[in-house]
């Protein structure tokens, strides 16, 4: 292959971000991102087992179900005791709840702090209004099925779902942790098209850089 | 509230006055002496309180109707200010100058409605939606559920209780629908 | 002893410093949730949190500074411990104290503040340098105090060697610098709430205001190589304080057993207390604290003390 | 400006000769001589009150200009509630505050109730008032946990909000359900209190009262509390009108207006509502004015339960709910929640669905005009703790 074929493959390879301005260009980066496979079996066996005991939650109440969030650090049911403690910044996290129903506004936001967790990473959705929409399956501005837009580990169904159903949430993405299942993040990269079809084609004005690292 | 809406219909075209309860009426003004009777009812009535404004899209008159409603601190009374706008090219004055929270009200209208104010702050800046290409949503004709299937993807299997359709399928199946009258020109 | 003993020797002194470090904060956590009303999550979590996050699979890095920045943290949590004879008279946990060294601690503890600047500076993020700005200008200003205390030991024991001021201290509990200047211990134990960041001092991490600070964009291995030294440097702070201050110790338990009643003083303050502004926290230190440190220092040199 | 030389905010003094440049009262801001940081403070934020954002301009740790952003919450709960029957209205509205969501469905069912001409019997109107003051209870005592939290005082909102958790458990014994309750519908309420409900709602008030004295202890009397709070974000008599701020931070500023009073609902104009205004208008003001709030809530609570009929219908005479057709009118109905004053606008058509339904967040000016007010010219470290003093409720804001 010549030199210039190359080239145009890379060329290929590269995200347009075409909604970017040009001079913000050179400030994001345009790599596609990559699959990253697990370790050894049994050496990833035991990471698995330690990411599953310390569980980083990103801070971010994306909805309603933020509120039932609360009592769940505090003393009646004290996440804290399974190693879940909340996390500021997306670049420390390592679990997504999204709290209910995402607004096209809020799912832009849900997109890029998802991005920018370092993987293995993991996304619990809450509500059914997350599953199928729930009771705002008609509304002009929330979506309906999370799944399409970002990778989901586990869905919590309830309007909202108790405090007790959070930890059985939770206790079921350790389960899949530890067994291996939580490949969420390079999921997003093998169907990296689709997924940015689907969120493109809900968020109309799409000034972000097209994978944000 | 008698005086009260004697020297209103003094002042201006009075259309309608309604009366909900002791503490709720409604009065109808002209849109061109709208600002003045607010501004009055503000400075000189004592309705000092902006709680809304808001706006009806009365689809079959053509029609908006904003709610200016005020409320008076002394008197414990709520007034609310009808004024009818048209429904195409709707536009109306702003009134951030008489409440300082007046231009929020009116980004909404002029986002969810379509309604333009002219020289109100920032009302042409977004309020809650972003990228929004579709006609203002909260008019009547939008049909969320229609725009909802067409841009989201819905999870199959979503099934509906609504009590008339359960009961023609569960429990009135074999009673024989109702005759269809024909009519001559059909 | 040859130099290579010594290095084996120190080596073990850091990992049982780090584990030590880092079970302090299991405990430090497991109270605090005791004062919320909770269980609190196990003592060992801290090892857990590092696994984790070095086993992130993917790491994000904002340049050659930003590499930097943890390495020159955990340089100066290594440097400050190094420097610091642990346990008094023994040649495992003696480490590489020689004389002088209380100069090279003073050095040390602020090394790796400078470092972490510089590398989360090139984070890029706004909180980033907020954090710094915020974390440096509350280290000048505690660096007062703890300066004016440390020079009154110094004079009082008439030593920079840290190994020299334990040894003066032995005997009784009297001869603690604790009694013997309490003025000092008062200025060096209110810089020591700044030098941990609990409230009403933790302004630098302050999650409700600038999300965490400095290590805003730190993530995997980073956050890692933080984290260890965050245990490293607790212990060596808190030996640091027990060394000039509480009479030192003579075997791992008394070590124990001193710094975690040091630790805890700051940790019932801070579970009892909002935070300050950053601009309160800065002219708190140099006030009061300040004014003690200066009192001490007359009252050792020229007053001569209690003896 | 005035803000900061006539109070006691001991936070900035600072140089205004530079930065920001001031030409025609109007700070000039210029992002390129980076003299000034943009900050995003939120939506992905801990120290904002839910999902909305503040866009500052930081000049140091000093904020120079700030814009709210809200939508982030949006579902269009009133074009919904144009799509459904009145009774399906219900599970929606509930869902417009999260924290306090049993003063929308007296709202919805009290404007349903105006507009078909309904009385709403005795005693179903004393369960209305005890869920009502439940739910206020339940409010403050998050808000009490979110203003420790925003200054860095953890213990505090640990305590208040498993505090809360209690007051959700009488919610779910009256109601079936721990955060939204849809207890209240058109004509009373659906359900009777259960056995030995009183006993414990009676237990579980002393009990707030005795975590309240402890909050006291630590929180409203702690010297740094007072050093933060004071002097922050100080509403002027002024502004109330101008701002059309309701509820404590309009009586923390000295307008007496609280709808349980001024206009009174269900039972209140029977029950002993006092009055609590300050004038001083400050964070701390209106800090202390939630805390004797929420102690005049516990007290109501109890007389309520002291009060109340023990026999009585819960449910007026109703038509079928299902196919309910309300005669054409509008009609509007407010209500006092922890925020102020919370009311919906009702029109309706002569169809079995409502033609139009607004609902009126208290917090709609607080967040918005008031906030970006108050926010320029306080540190950065204060936004926090503005925010939740102003008790700003996003859901409410955007619908």
């Amino acid at each position: 292959m010549s030199n210039k074929h190359i080239d145009e493959i890379e060329n290929q390879m590269k995200l347009a971000n075409e909604s970017l301005p040009e001079k913000e260009c050179s400030l994001f980066a345009d790599d596609r991102p990559t699959t990253v496979g697990a370790f050894n079996k049994y050496y990833e066996g035991f990471l698995n087992w330690a990411r599953s005991r310390s569980l980083w939650m990103l801070a971010f109440g994306t909805g309603c179900g933020a509120t039932e969030l609360r009592p769940l650090m505090t003393s009646r049911y004290d996440m804290s005791r399974y190693g879940i403690a909340p996390r500021p910044t997306p670049r420390q996290a390592s679990v997504f709840v999204v709290g209910g129903y995402a607004s096209i506004k809020t799912i832009k936001r849900i997109i890029r702090s998802y991005e920018q967790m370092q993987g293995p990473k993991y996304v619990i959705a809450l509500g059914s209004c997350t599953i199928n929409g729930g009771m705002y399956y008609d509304s002009y501005n929330t979506i309906n099925r999370l799944d399409y837009y970002i990778p989901v580990d586990v869905y919590i169904a309830g309007c909202m779902p108790r405090p007790e159903a959070l930890i059985a949430g939770f206790n079921r993405l350790k389960e899949k942790i530890r067994a291996g299942e939580c490949e969420g993040m390079n999921e997003y990269v093998e169907k990296f098209d689709w997924y940015k079809k689907n969120q493109k084609q809900i968020i109309k004005d799409w000034n972000m850089p097209d994978y944000n690292w | 509230m008698e005086q009260l809406i004697k020297k209103i219909k003094g002042m201006v075209h009075l259309r309608a006055y309604g009366k909900q309860r002791d503490d709720l009426h409604f009065v109808t003004v002209d849109k061109a002496q709208l600002e003045m009777i607010l501004a009055h009812l503000k400075n000189y009535e004592g309705f000092t309180h902006l709680a809304f404004l808001q706006a009806v899209d009365l689809l079959e008159e053509g029609k908006f109707r904003l709610i200016y409603m005020l409320y008076n601190y002394s008197t414990n009374v709520n007034l609310g200010v009808n004024v009818l706008i048209d429904r195409d090219n709707a536009e109306m004055n702003s009134i951030h100058k008489l409440w300082a929270h007046g231009w929020q009200y009116q980004r909404e209208l002029h986002e969810l409605f379509g309604i333009d104010f002219p020289d109100s702050p920032r009302v042409h800046e977004s309020f809650v939606l972003e990228g929004w290409e579709e006609m203002p949503p909260m008019r009547r004709d939008f049909d969320t559920l229609e725009y909802s299937n067409r841009t989201f993807y819905q999870r199959p299997g979503r099934s509906t209780n609504d009590p008339a359709e359960y009961m023609k399928e569960k429990i009135y199946k074999n009673y024989p629908a109702a005759p269809v009258i024909r009519r001559d020109n059909e | 002893m040859s130099i290579w003993t010594q290095v084996l020797y120190a080596a073990i002194s850091v990992t049982v410093a780090t584990v030590y470090g880092l079970t302090l904060g299991g405990i430090v956590r497991k109270i605090y949730a005791r004062v919320h009303g909770r269980f609190g999550p196990p003592v060992w979590q801290p090892f857990l949190d590092i696994i984790q996050t070095s086993s992130r699979r993917v790491s994000v890095s904002h340049g050659n500074m930003f590499l930097l920045g943890p390495v020159f943290r955990l340089a100066g949590g290594l440097g400050t411990y190094l420097f610091i004879p642990v346990i008094f008279g023994s040649a495992l946990f003696g480490n590489f104290s020689m004389a002088g060294d209380l100069l090279l601690v003073m050095y040390f503890v602020f090394f790796g503040q400078l470092g972490m600047a510089l590398g989360a500076g090139q984070g890029g993020h706004p909180y980033s340098p907020l954090g710094i700005a915020r974390g440096l200008a509350q280290m000048s200003a505690f660096e007062v105090p703890f300066t004016l205390a440390v020079i009154a030991v110094a004079i009082q024991y008439n030593s920079l060697n840290i190994t020299s001021i334990v040894a003066a201290q032995q005997g009784s509990f009297l001869n603690w610098t604790l009694f013997t200047n309490p003025l000092a211990v008062i200025a060096a134990m209110i810089s020591m709430l700044g030098m941990n960041m609990h409230s009403p001092f933790s302004i630098v991490l302050a999650p409700q205001e600038i999300p965490i600070g400095p290590p805003i964009e730190m993530n995997s291995g980073f956050l890692s190589i933080l984290q260890t030294n965050r245990g490293l440097f607790a212990a060596a702070k808190l030996v640091l304080f027990m060394n000039l201050f509480f009479g030192g110790a003579t075997n791992l338990l008394e070590m124990i057993a001193k710094t975690f009643f040091i630790y805890m003083f700051s940790v019932f303050v801070g579970a009892a207390y909002p935070r300050f502004r950053p601009e309160q926290s800065f002219r708190f230190f140099l006030k009061w604290p300040t004014v003690v440190g200066v009192l001490s220092i007359i009252y050792i040199a020229y007053l001569g003390g209690v003896s | 400006m005035s803000n900061l030389s006539s109070s006691k905010y001991r936070g900035y003094e600072a140089d205004r000769s530079k930065y920001p440049e001031m030409k025609n009262g109007k700070a000039v801001i210029d992002l390129d001589s980076h003299k000034y940081t943009k900050i995003w403070q939120g939506p992905q934020h801990p120290g904002v009150t839910g999902n909305m954002s503040v866009e500052l301009i930081v000049n140091g740790d000093e904020i120079v200009w700030a814009k709210t952003h809200v939508g982030y919450l949006h579902r269009a709960f009133e074009k919904l509630m144009e799509r459904r029957k009145y009774i399906q209205c219900f599970p929606l509205v509930c869902r417009i505050c999260v924290p306090e969501p049993d003063t929308n469905e007296y709202c919805v069912s009290a404007a349903m109730e105006d507009l078909a001409g309904i009385t709403v019997p005795e005693k179903a109107q004393w369960l209305r008032t005890l869920n009502l003051e439940m739910s206020r209870i339940g409010s403050y005592l998050m808000w009490l946990g979110g203003q420790a939290g925003s200054l860095g005082m953890g213990a505090i909102a640990q305590w208040t909000v498993g505090m809360r958790d209690f007051w959700l458990d009488l919610f779910e014994e009256m109601t079936g359900g721990r955060v939204y309750h849809m207890y209240m519908i058109p004509g009373g309420v659906r359900k009777d209190l259960p056995d030995g409900f009183k006993e414990r709602a009676r237990d579980l008030i002393i009990r707030t009262r005795r975590l309240l004295s402890d909050v006291e202890n630590t929180f409203i009397s702690n010297a740094l509390v007072k050093s933060r709070l004071q002097g922050l974000g100080i509403i002027t008599p002024e502004m109330v009108d101008e701002f059309g701020i309701v509820g404590p931070n309009a009586r923390a500023a000295g307008r007496g207006y609280d709808i349980r009073i001024n206009n009174p609902y269900v039972k209140y104009d029977e029950l002993d509502v006092k009055m609590i205004t300050s004038t001083v208008g400050d964070a701390y003001a209106r800090a202390q004015l939630r805390y004797n709030d929420l102690h005049q809530s516990l007290d109501l609570v109890s007389e309520i339960l002291d009060r109340m009929p023990e026999e009585g219908a819960i449910q007026a005479e109703m038509p079928n709910l299902v196919n309910w057709k309300i005669p054409p009118g509008q009609t509007y109905v407010k209500a006092e929640s922890t925020r102020g004053e919370h009311g919906f606008y009702m029109v309706s058509d002569g169809s079995e669905k409502p033609r139009r339904v607004f609902a009126r967040g208290a917090s709609y000016t607080h967040a918005i005009s008031v906030l970006e007010k108050l926010a320029v010219n306080i540190s950065i470290s204060d936004l926090a703790g503005l925010m939740v003093s102003l008790h700003t409720c996003p859901p409410e804001i955007e619908r």
